[in-house]
């Protein structure tokens, strides 16, 4: 039975025509994956299934027999019938409410449930969505959640009402694999028990790969292709499929000679004090990195991977001097970081649109260290680099708000680059863009560090993308490093357990190898 | 609009002398003629004894020009109060980053000095304070200074707080990675993050450093007499409210013109400092 | 938490040291003598000095201040010429100019600012997220347009004349209310609302223009926000999202405000004391500035810190409440 | 003109003091009383409000216009005794007087009450017996010198003597000062008297807050019987204090509710009110004219230069413009022009003079002239005056005044001077600017009190307090006043007060501006309101409201 028919859907804001003539069907317990690169309408057209895009649409939405475009029962719908994961775990939940008061609300509203009976609903899917302790964790804030944490309780929130149709917006795009990997699984396990059809978005086609029945690949609000995932992914037909497949990461192969250490990091430790909340009793510190020993050599990329909370922003803080370690001692070139002056090392950060000051000009952003270290008039200088980083000399005077992300994370790394420093720090450079457009900052990367005689730090959960740019690789677990060496002995001969569950979550393209590692990991995983 | 608007009032302060003497009036000659001294020393004739000679009509009591002292009073009136709130702004901000910025004690420290500015009654302190400045002192000055000592508490309080959440931004640990001093850091990565609140609260500010020049000359510390400012007619209008409601009107709705001129203007500067045009505070 | 409201109290303790003793110094730098007033018309230098040892005023100033500290911990001994009179341990002086403890005075007055303060805070915070709210969520351009002038008229309108205004219009034209006069609570609460009435509104038409810019674009800021078109999504209705999502944190930088406006009334509401025949701190404040009665003028000065200090540190706790994300500092 | 007070027979005609009881009076007033204990009201006349309270030796004759000058017997039974040359005055107390308590009120207790004025702790009284008692310059007042000061003696409960240390025939007219009052020493808790003070008149204390509110009811032990002057018609009275005067006008025009029965002692008409008198609307009907003698002046330090030359003074004299000066001071109904010292009323001896003709707007050429002839072109002074508005001597008039002075050629810098220490400054030789503006008021409708202390040689004090701005000394005059001083016939001693006016006005010696009129408004239901002639308010001690 055909649950959703979309028919040549097209939504617009103003000129620009963000859906153009979309159409796919969805069977009633069914799955749809939809893929693509970064604005090509793929949440437009999703969010037109909830009536919230915003933008004039037109064509058809059949949704269980209503039509969704000329207007509907919306209060019905919308969290009852259909419900929505979004693509901002950070963000898409009240700030000011516990989670369980949250997913109540919502299943009382279309339950009529009594207060009680909701709260016991909310605990029930908290525990759904494997959150340990779900009776406690309800009455915590969001902020009191992990990135992967929160994502499941927009999970456990999707599915409280028993929705028909469950639509997932990118719901991993932050996650490390690990947890990206328990979020597949549970979308799967919920659409098994529940019998609720699965509509999920991604730019990653590893993602859609092992959980999606079909697909569809969008390129500027057209489906460029579809059908079954095994057809599409395995023997493409359109040659932009083609081209997204062959951006993903493959993996790379450089002659490694070790220069000198060039950083070295000492039993560092940093743990952070936890306040008193309600009781008296001092709770014990956060030991965010506990006792990290390595070198950095001149020269080489040094890799750092681990889940979303085991230190690795801490720890590569730590290398650049932004936060004091609690014990140990880092050195760069012998002199203690937190004494060095000036531009020897910089740092590319996780967030691209974070680091760079919103009310600057891109190039003054760019100018400013190298006006720190004595030069007169950088503009042209900027202006060379914005050209080797791919950009165009006139982004010099843009602000940041007017670039994608990946023109973004590209000003960050000339931003690092400008003052010839000898070793950058990159905290997740690539993690928030698509395939395509990672592949372009990866080479970058690659290039300045080859003409510069730079040195790396790369810290990344993506398993993939290390591979591809890393010398060495270290593994970091709750602030520890369980396993480091070369690239090639650590994915081909992991040592540690934990490297291997590692290994064994990368999403892979192949939709029957995706299902094997799913049933893989449903055995040995936990 | 609010720029032409404040472009002219500002103006109007400027070429007062020009002005008054266009209207061929000054704005100390008493004209008792045009007073109906029997009936308390209102203006004799309509709308404040508006006539061809006096634009705006005669003060009650003096039956000096209206006009004159109109455009005469912007001089003090705007003077004082966009100094005192320049003033505010840079102490304020200054105090408010160092503390944002600065460890928990500077932090402390700072914050208790400015709740200390905010207890205290200014009025009262204004008014000890003048009395203890030598009389040849520039008064405006002085007024500009005594008005802004006490009332950059709210700008500091402001400023703490967003450089508090500034500080956690990203872009901060860039420039600090690339080995700016705390003070570089300061002007070229805060300030601007800064500049919205600021200007919004300043240009609220403006209106009531306005009135506080008011309160200060009606209580005979403020600018001395025959000075005019508009702060001063307003203050003693009350006296005149149904009597002669043109000496009301004229001062009050010159202050509403000039706070809402300045609103519009600090709004507008604000989107074009903004670059992401966005709405903060409008 | 507790080690926060430790240094709050230790640096709210200095504050105030450092208040009374900038008023004291102050005072004495000023060339005004309180005991020259109080001596009146015709009096010799003999008598100057006997009426300033009456008064207390004859210690050097840093004996006087002692004195005056000591009193809040210990309480003092005033002489009242034939008799002896205790005054107890917070003990803010003596005011020679009313006879009367300070801390008397204080307590005579404080209810009538205290209703003046509130009733005024509240009805502007109405007004003010009232208006903030119908201009906040842009159903209608040009409301939003009006209620920006009015509330910027409002601002720019000095308080005598609104008072004025208020005055004419309902106690003499109207005839719908009596001229204010003060009625405690504890008396009648229908006849205390109805004479505060004009003063409340007075004083809210300056404040609302605050409160309803600040709502304004703290809610704009939230509605833009993600986890409302969550709610959203999720069937939310759109009135149970503005009122119980969108306004909690568009109202949060309110919190702050009140607090640093409601201690400001106590002090600043003078003008509208006056015009409205209140006999509030803020006419005692200004008529002890007048009298040079030294005592009163710190004893007000201190209240007024210590309201300002604790409601300042009550809003950040409540900030605290409310966020869940702030961390006391 | 010549004697204050105007219409008061108007709606009065039919009232009679037998019917009038009953009803609550309110009082609205801008400032409060600050004290109310005997000891620390500087007032005369038994005061307004105070003589509700305290009955006095004397008090004020409670009559509009010239009869209200004089005073008439209170608690005494008459206007007293004078012997050896005016210099001892013998009082005795009148039968059946008690306080609110029932206790008769005898000759100490009045004595006792004027001991108490003389304690450091209660400062701020009239301060003539200080100056007039033998002895009384070392005496501190009871609670340190509790045997009393010898100069006053009580022979019986009576009977009470005043031992002066010179001739003053204005005795009476001070024995109406509020220290007059009986104080039972058994009551007397010192500062804290005031809370509750022992009542002689016609009410008592039923709640006082100081400069908030005071509520008068019946003292039960007084009657008409043993007070003829006082109606006290109301059965209560309640007065508020600390009320903004355009707040208080507007409510007496508007008259609603309690507001019909009030009226004001304090809280002359403003522009407001004054724009609908006089056009025979129904507010005509509800005013009353007074006139306090005050005069405000612009005082000339003649030891200073350039007022050390007499060419300078009448110049300045010549260019004054009087309209400019009565307009900021409110308009000619509140105020009018003044070119002599004493105020235009004939208990105090006025004679009309004009010796430096200025018209009403000034005679700037003529001043120029003058200066010229003195060789004084291009003049540069500088005038201090008080830095607000509130005693009439402030921006306001001084700005006036440098415009005035600015026409003859004369430069005028203005220095502002804190109201709070302006009379310590200009009260001290030492300190006292050339030229400064100041006012002076009688204590009480005689010429004595209102030259004495301006003009008198002797009164020239060092150490500060000085009212003798001029610095002026003249043995001759000095002389004169003694002679006066000596009179006890009050008509002959005003011809000689006059007549002493205009020798010293010929001098320049003060540049005279303005006198003071009072108009009070009261309230619809307010009957036999008046001001009296001898402080120009409004009597509340015999109003109605019934
Ligand atoms: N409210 C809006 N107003 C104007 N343009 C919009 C709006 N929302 C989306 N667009 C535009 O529509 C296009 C599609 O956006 P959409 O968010 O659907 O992309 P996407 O495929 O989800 O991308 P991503 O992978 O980055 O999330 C983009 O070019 C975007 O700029
Ligand atoms: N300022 C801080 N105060 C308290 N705890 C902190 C602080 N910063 C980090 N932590 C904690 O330290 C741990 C490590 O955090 P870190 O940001 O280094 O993780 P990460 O490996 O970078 O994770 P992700 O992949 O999600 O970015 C986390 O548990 C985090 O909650
Ligand atoms: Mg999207
Ligand atoms: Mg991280």
């Amino acid at each position: 039975m055909t649950l959703l028919e979309v028919d040549d859907l097209r939504i617009s804001f103003g000129d620009k025509q963000a859906v153009d003539g979309l159409s796919f069907t969805l069977e009633a317990g069914g799955s749809l994956g939809i893929v693509g690169e970064s604005g090509s309408g793929k949440s437009t057209a999703a969010l037109a299934l909830l009536g919230l895009s915003g933008g004039s649409v037109s064509g058809k939405i059949r949704f269980d027999g209503t039509d969704l475009v000329t207007g509907a029962p919306w209060k019905d719908i919308r969290g009852a019938r259909i419900a929505m994961v979004f693509q901002e775990p950070l963000t898409a939940l009240n700030p000011f409410q516990t989670v369980g008061d949250q997913i109540a609300e919502v299943y009382r509203l279309h339950t009529g449930a009594t207060r009680r009976a909701a709260r016991e609903r909310a605990v029930e899917v908290l525990g759904q969505v494997h959150i340990a302790d779900p009776e406690r964790r309800a009455r915590a804030y969001p902020h009191q959640f992990s990135g992967g944490m929160r994502q499941r309780a927009l999970i456990a929130m999707a599915i409280a009402n028993r929705p028909k149709l469950i639509v997932a917006d990118e719901p991993t795009t932050a996650l490390d694999v690990t947890v990206q990997a328990q979020i597949l699984d549970l979308l799967d396990e919920v659409r098994a028990t529940t019998g609720a059809a699965l509509l999920l978005i991604s730019h990653d086609l590893g993602v859609v790969a092992g959980s999606t029945e079909s697909v569809i690949v969008m390129r500027d609000g057209r489906a460029v292709e579809s059908g079954s995932t095994e057809s599409v992914l395995l023997s493409p037909r359109h040659e932009y499929t083609r081209a997204l497949l062959d951006a993903v990461p493959k993996p790379g192969n450089r002659d490694f000679e070790p220069g000198p250490p060039l950083l070295r990091v000492r039993d560092v430790h940093k743990h952070f004090p936890q306040r008193r909340r309600g009781s008296f009793r001092k709770p014990p510190p956060v030991r965010a990195v506990d006792g990290v020993t390595l070198d950095v050599h001149a020269g080489e990329t040094l890799g750092i991977v681990g889940e979303s909370g085991t230190g690795k922003t801490t720890l590569a803080r730590m290398m650049v001097g932004l936060i004091p370690p609690s014990s140990g001692s880092i050195t760069f070139d012998g002199v203690d970081i937190a004494r060095r002056r000036g531009r020897s090392v910089q740092m590319v950060f996780q967030d691209p649109l974070s680091s760079l000051n919103p009310r600057r000009t891109i190039g003054e952003s760019i100018a400013d260290p190298l006006r720190l270290s004595g030069v007169r008039d950088p503009r042209t200088r900027v202006e060379d680099l914005l050209e080797r980083v791919g950009l165009s000399r006139s982004e010099y005077d843009r602000y940041p708000h007017q670039l994608s992300g990946g023109m973004r994370q590209r000003v960050g790394i000339a931003r690092a680059v400008a003052p010839s420093p000898r070793l950058i720090v990159c905290d997740e450079p690539v993690s928030s863009l698509d395939v395509t457009t990672q592949a372009q900052v990866l080479a970058l990367l690659e290039e300045l560090r080859a003409e510069l005689g730079l040195s790396l730090v790369f810290v990344s959960h993506d398993l993939a993308v290390l591979r591809r740019i890393a010398d060495r690789v270290a593994v970091l677990k709750d602030g520890v490093i369980v396993e480091v060496g070369p690239t090639s002995e650590v994915y081909d001969q992991p040592q540690h357990p934990y490297t291997k569950e590692l290994l064994a979550a990368v999403p892979v393209t192949d939709p029957a190898e995706a299902r094997r590692l799913r049933a893989l990991r449903s055995t040995v995983g936990r | 609009m609010g720029a032409v608007i404040a472009t002219g009032m500002v103006l109007v302060a400027v070429t007062a002398p020009l002005l008054a003497a266009l209207a061929g009036q000054d704005y100390t000659t008493y004209h008792d003629t045009l007073l109906d001294s029997a009936r308390g020393g209102v203006p004799i004739g309509a709308f404040g004894g508006v006539s061809g000679e006096h634009w705006l009509g005669v003060e009650p009591g003096t039956g000096r020009d209206l006009f004159a002292r109109v455009v005469y009073g912007a001089r003090v009136s705007l003077g004082v109060a966009v100094g005192a709130t320049i003033l505010e702004v840079l102490l304020g901000v200054g105090v408010g980053i160092a503390a944002g910025l600065g460890g928990r004690w500077a932090d402390a420290g700072l914050s208790r000095v400015i709740d200390l500015v905010l207890s205290i009654p200014s009025l009262v302190l204004a008014i000890s304070l003048l009395a203890i400045v030598p009389q040849d002192w520039p008064r405006p000055l002085i007024l500009a200074v005594v008005i802004a000592l006490l009332g950059w508490g709210g700008t500091a309080r402001i400023s703490r707080g967003e450089t508090l959440s500034l500080r956690t931004r990203d872009y901060v640990a860039a420039a600090q990675v690339a080995g700016a001093p705390w003070w570089r850091v300061a002007r070229r990565e805060i300030l601007p993050g800064l500049t919205a609140p600021i200007l919004t609260y300043a240009a609220l500010l403006l209106p009531t450093n306005m009135v506080a020049e008011a309160g200060l000359s009606f209580l005979g510390v403020g600018v001395r007499p025959p000075t005019p400012s508009w702060g001063q007619m307003l203050s003693t209008a009350t006296t005149w409210f149904r009597a002669d409601p043109a000496y009301v009107i004229i001062p009050g709705l010159l202050l509403f013109l000039t706070l809402l001129s300045f609103v519009l203007v600090a709004n507008g500067l604000r989107r074009v400092l903004d670059p992401r045009q966005r709405e903060i505070l409008r | 938490m507790i080690g926060h409201l430790t240094r709050r109290i230790v640096g709210g303790a200095i504050v105030l040291l450092v208040l009374s003793a900038l008023i004291y110094t102050l005072f004495y730098l000023a060339p005004s003598d309180p005991a020259i007033l109080a001596c009146g018309k015709g009096c010799t230098p003999e008598r100057l000095a006997d009426v300033r040892a009456a008064m207390g005023l004859a210690d050097p100033v840093w004996t006087q201040y002692w004195h005056f500290l000591q009193g809040i911990f210990t309480g003092r001994d005033y002489s009242l010429g034939p008799t002896v009179r205790h005054c107890p341990a917070p003990c803010l002086g003596y005011s020679f100019e009313t006879s009367q403890p300070v801390t008397t005075l204080l307590m005579d007055r404080l209810p009538v600012s205290f209703s003046l303060a509130f009733g005024a805070e509240i009805l502007s915070l109405l007004l003010g997220i009232g208006a903030g709210l119908l201009s906040g969520t842009r159903r209608f351009r040009w409301f939003d347009r009006l209620v920006n002038g009015l509330v910027l008229a409002g601002y720019a309108t000095p308080v005598f004349l609104v008072g004025l205004l208020l005055l004419l219009l309902f106690c003499v034209h109207l005839q719908w209310l009596p001229f204010p006069q003060y009625v405690p609570f504890t008396t009648d609460p229908l006849l205390w609302a109805q004479n505060l009435l004009l003063p409340w509104i007075a004083l809210a038409v300056i404040q609302t223009a605050a409160y309803a810019r600040l709502t304004r674009a703290g809610l704009q800021e939230s509605l833009a926000e993600d986890h409302i078109r969550t709610a959203r999504a999720y069937g939310i209705p759109e009135r149970r999202i503005l009122w119980r999502k969108a306004l909690r944190g568009a109202l949060l930088p309110l919190v702050t405000l009140t607090a640093v406006d409601l201690a400001g009334i106590i002090t600043s509401a003078v003008l509208t004391e006056t015009m409205f025949g209140l006999p509030g701190v803020g006419q005692l404040l200004v008529g002890a500035v007048n009298q040079i009665d030294l005592p009163v003028v710190v004893g007000v000065t201190l209240l007024t810190g210590l309201i300002m200090v604790l409601a300042n540190t009550a809003a950040d706790l409540l900030y605290a409440a409310v966020d869940p994300r702030v961390q006391l500092r | 003109q010549g004697g204050g007070g105007g219409d008061t027979t108007t709606s009065n005609a039919a009232f009679d003091p037998a019917t009038c009881q009953g009803g609550t009076l309110t009082v609205l007033n801008q400032g409060g009383i600050t004290h109310l204990d005997p000891a620390r009201l500087y007032t005369s006349g038994g005061g307004n409000l105070p003589s509700l309270l305290f009955r006095t030796l004397t008090t004020r004759n409670r009559q509009p216009g010239d009869a209200g000058t004089k005073p008439a017997p209170d608690l005494a039974t008459d206007l007293g005794t004078p012997s050896d040359g005016a210099k001892t005055w013998t009082y005795h107390l009148r039968d059946g007087i008690q306080f609110e308590d029932g206790t008769p009120i005898t000759a100490a207790d009045v004595k006792y009450g004027i001991e108490r004025s003389f304690a450091p702790e209660l400062p701020g009284g009239a301060p003539y017996l200080r100056d007039w008692l033998a002895g009384a310059a070392d005496y501190q007042g009871p609670y340190k010198q509790p045997d009393g000061i010898t100069s006053i003696e009580t022979p019986d409960d009576k009977t009470i003597v005043f031992k002066l240390s010179k001739p003053e025939g204005d005795f009476p007219f001070l024995a109406t000062a509020t220290q007059f009052a009986p104080v039972p020493k058994a009551k007397d808790n010192g500062v804290d008297y005031e809370k509750h003070p022992i009542s002689s008149g016609p009410y008592q204390v039923e709640s006082y807050e100081p400069k908030k509110s005071l509520v008068l009811v019946r003292n039960t032990h007084w009657s008409t019987k043993i007070d003829e002057l006082r109606y006290a018609c109301p059965d209560r009275i309640e007065v508020t204090s600390g009320l903004d005067s355009a707040v208080i006008n507007q409510r007496i025009v508007t008259g609603a509710g309690q507001d019909a029965n009030a009226v004001t002692t304090d809280a002359v008409v403003g522009p407001e009110q004054l724009a609908q008198l006089g056009t025979g609307s129904e507010l005509d009907k509800r005013v009353t004219r007074g006139e306090f003698p005050s005069t405000t002046y612009l005082a000339f330090n003649t030891k200073k230069a350039p007022f050390d030359n007499p060419k300078v003074r009448e110049a300045l004299s010549y260019a004054i413009n009087r309209t400019s000066v009565v307009n900021a001071l409110g308009g000619s109904a509140v105020v009018g022009p003044s070119t002599t010292f004493l105020p235009p009323q004939k208990a105090l001896g006025y004679q009309q003079y004009d010796w430096f003709p200025a018209g009403d707007t000034g005679a700037p050429d003529k001043a120029k002239q003058v200066l010229a002839e003195a060789g004084l072109s291009n003049l540069s002074i500088e005038l201090a005056h008080e830095n607000d508005d509130s005693e009439g001597i402030g921006p306001k008039v001084a700005s006036a005044i440098q415009e005035a002075f600015k026409q003859a050629g004369v430069t005028v810098k203005l220095n502002a001077i804190d109201t709070g220490t302006y009379r310590d400054i200009t009260g001290k030789p030492a300190t006292q600017p050339g030229l400064s503006l100041a006012t002076w008021g009688a204590d009480w409708p005689s010429g004595g009190p209102f030259l004495i202390p301006i003009f008198d040689g002797r009164q020239i004090i060092t150490a500060g307090g000085n009212f003798n701005l001029a610095q002026y000394n003249d043995p001759e005059v000095n002389a004169e006043i003694d002679a006066i001083n000596a009179l006890t016939d009050p008509a002959a001693a005003a011809a000689r007060w006059g007549a002493l006016d205009a020798k010293l006005g010929k001098l320049a010696l003060v540049l005279p501006l303005t006198h003071e009129k009072d108009v009070y408004l009261y309230g619809k239901n307010v009957k036999n309101a008046y001001a009296d002639g001898w402080r120009g308010q409004l009597d509340v001690g015999r109003v109605s409201v019934k």
